[in-house]
């Protein structure tokens, strides 16, 4: 393209490109027996000026950096598909069946303590929100689903989301013994079911 | 044998160690280094080196000679020479005497077959030598070239695409409600026949006959089944009882086979 | 002094210019969204044949390093490049030219034992790793050079070794035992020569 660049202006190009620090002017003349640089430092710059790569002044001190408007390639994301915990599902799973609900009855309905990490992970899943605060003592924090929970879970709404009956037909109530299935069809089942198809419907 | 090509990598030069330290301590226990050289087939080279011709054209007798010298004088100046050096020199020492002995004589592998494994053995480290010193010689990142000086790095940041099914939403779920319902035991009312009436019932029917009976014979007729098995196991342990106060007999002629019992008069 | 050069020109320059490590082209490519990178790094590389500072391909990766006739300036107090002992050299030689070799390989061609450290030295510098075990009785391990090995040396591929054809021409990479059959027997000496030609033909 060019015709080959003197010696002066490569060895100032190849001392600035090898420090690990920005080079002064005085700093590169000494490297290079005390030549002059800064004729051979201004032909770099415009060499350089609409390339990729830079050499700028910066506090009297010159270095190469990355063009400006590359910068956005210097950066790159991954996306690791990572499986929701099962402690993670079954929060999802009350918020979804529950909302709003507070982190405290969270943990009742699940009967174990949820740790804080497992709600971050799902707002950083995006499929839950924080939606205001309970008026009660303490002003808890409450949670729902968003509509990119829907899309996920390829649901119109959450009306879609089975009932318990629905649950326990399907056989996901996943009771211990037959007989202990049969002695919890008592009115305490049938209450919670009203009890969770109430919610599901005001929500809506 | 063909003549392999003139290569460079097989001339000598006398000395292209400049830049390479010696060898690294720590080895002494597996040789002894005599000025430098390591191991005797190393000493064998530097010898053959000084014999300045190429080493495929080189007399072996001539280097056995030389070793040979250079193991004696070193044990006339009391040096204490590693085994190796003396196992060296007595093989050579061989193969110099079966090299001068008529051809008849000669036994399997023949002293030049020997000669020539030594030789090819000489010409392998030799080009191993030399290749290493022109590797050493090459212009070097870091020594001689340098790459970037503060590289700003490209960056991966990570981010987690979480996944989670329709289906194990809802497992989970039923589970939750599974694990936390409020768990009912509940014992289904079932007839049973107490111990009471089983010892009534027996120890009258043993009061109206002498002959032997059969336990069957003693439980209600037309129970419902599950009667019958709570039937049988109170009269069974009835008759235990009338027999522990001497009121019944009981017998058994084999292992399950039918239990009898009988009234005892006193 | 010349037209823009493009863009994707551009971007590959910057990335590479960016890197901490020298870059595949496949990990290049995938900074850029997948473009094909091939022409553009070669039209780089040929930009920066003439200057201070060069794109060069070591090993199938790709880096900017200094001009090597810039070396004199460039040395300075920068002497960190470990001094490998005689044997440490001798070794890696061994291995470059051999690969992959066992450690027994090894020794048949120094005639000493190697030190324990003599490798772990190599490994550590990043030049030699384990490769495997061969296939015979005892399944040594075995050693081969790393891409590092090539960055460190200046050498594209294991081919750029110095004087490597000729010593594979020579016989000098075969085992004593088949130099030593070729040469007893005489009409199979041919053969064999001609065979060890062959492989070396195939092999480039």
């Amino acid at each position: 393209m060019s015709d080959r660049p003197d010696d002066l202006l490569r060895a100032v190009e190849a001392a600035v490109f090898a420090s690990e620090q920005p080079l002064s002017i005085e700093a590169i003349s000494l490297h290079l027996g005390g030549a002059d640089v800064r004729a051979a430092l201004a032909e770099l710059a415009e060499h350089y000026a609409d390339r990729g790569v830079h050499l700028v002044e910066r506090g009297k001190r010159w270095h190469f950096e990355t063009a400006p408007d590359l910068a956005h390639l210097l950066r790159r994301e991954r996306e690791e598909v990572r499986r929701l915990s099962r402690a993670g599902t079954e929060v999802l799973a009350i918020v979804a069946y529950h909302e709003p609900v507070s982190r405290a009855e969270i943990e009742s309905i699940r009967g174990v303590q949820t740790a804080k990490g497992t709600l971050d992970v799902l707002m950083e899943a995006g499929w839950v929100r924080i939606v205001g605060r309970r008026d009660v003592p303490g002003r808890p924090v409450i949670y729902a689903t968003t509509p990119d929970f829907l899309t996920h879970f390829g649901l119109e709404s959450r009306r879609d989301l089975p009932g318990i009956d629905e649950l326990r037909a399907a056989g996901l109530l996943d009771p211990v013994e037959d007989a202990l299935a049969a002695a919890m069809d008592g009115p305490s089942a049938e209450t919670e079911l009203t009890d969770a198809e109430e919610d599901t419907d005001s929500a809506d | 044998m063909t003549d392999p090509a003139d290569s460079p990598a097989i001339a000598l030069p006398d000395d292209d160690w400049q830049g390479v330290a010696t060898a690294a301590a720590g080895d002494e226990a597996l040789y002894l280094e005599l000025d430098g050289w390591e191991g005797p087939l190393d000493l064998l080279l530097d010898l053959a080196r000084r014999q300045k011709v190429d080493l495929r054209r080189i007399s072996i007798l001539d280097l056995v000679d030389q070793y040979l010298n250079y193991i004696d004088q070193a044990e006339a100046l009391r040096l204490e020479l590693a085994a190796d050096y003396l196992v060296m020199a007595a093989w050579l020492a061989y193969l110099k005497s079966a090299l001068l002995l008529p051809r008849e004589e000669q036994e399997d592998p023949s002293p030049e077959e020997l000669a020539l494994r030594l030789q090819l053995r000489l010409q392998r480290l030799a080009a191993m030598r030399d290749a290493a010193g022109r590797l050493m010689g090459r212009d070097r990142l870091g020594r001689d070239v340098f790459g970037r000086g503060n590289p700003e790095g490209l960056r991966i940041d990570r981010k987690a695409l979480w996944q989670c099914d329709w289906f194990a939403l809802i497992q989970a779920y039923g589970q939750i409600k599974a694990r936390t319902q409020p768990v009912v035991h509940l014992v289904r009312d079932r007839m049973v026949m107490t111990l009471d009436s089983a010892l009534t019932r027996v120890a009258a029917m043993l009061g109206v006959t002498l002959d032997w009976m059969e336990l069957k014979d003693f439980l209600p007729p037309h129970a419902d089944p599950k009667l019958r098995k709570s039937a049988l196991a109170s009269s069974f342990v009835a008759a235990l009882e009338l027999a522990r106060l001497g009121k019944a007999e009981m017998t058994q002629d084999e292992t399950f086979g039918p239990l009898r019992l009988r009234g005892v008069r006193a």
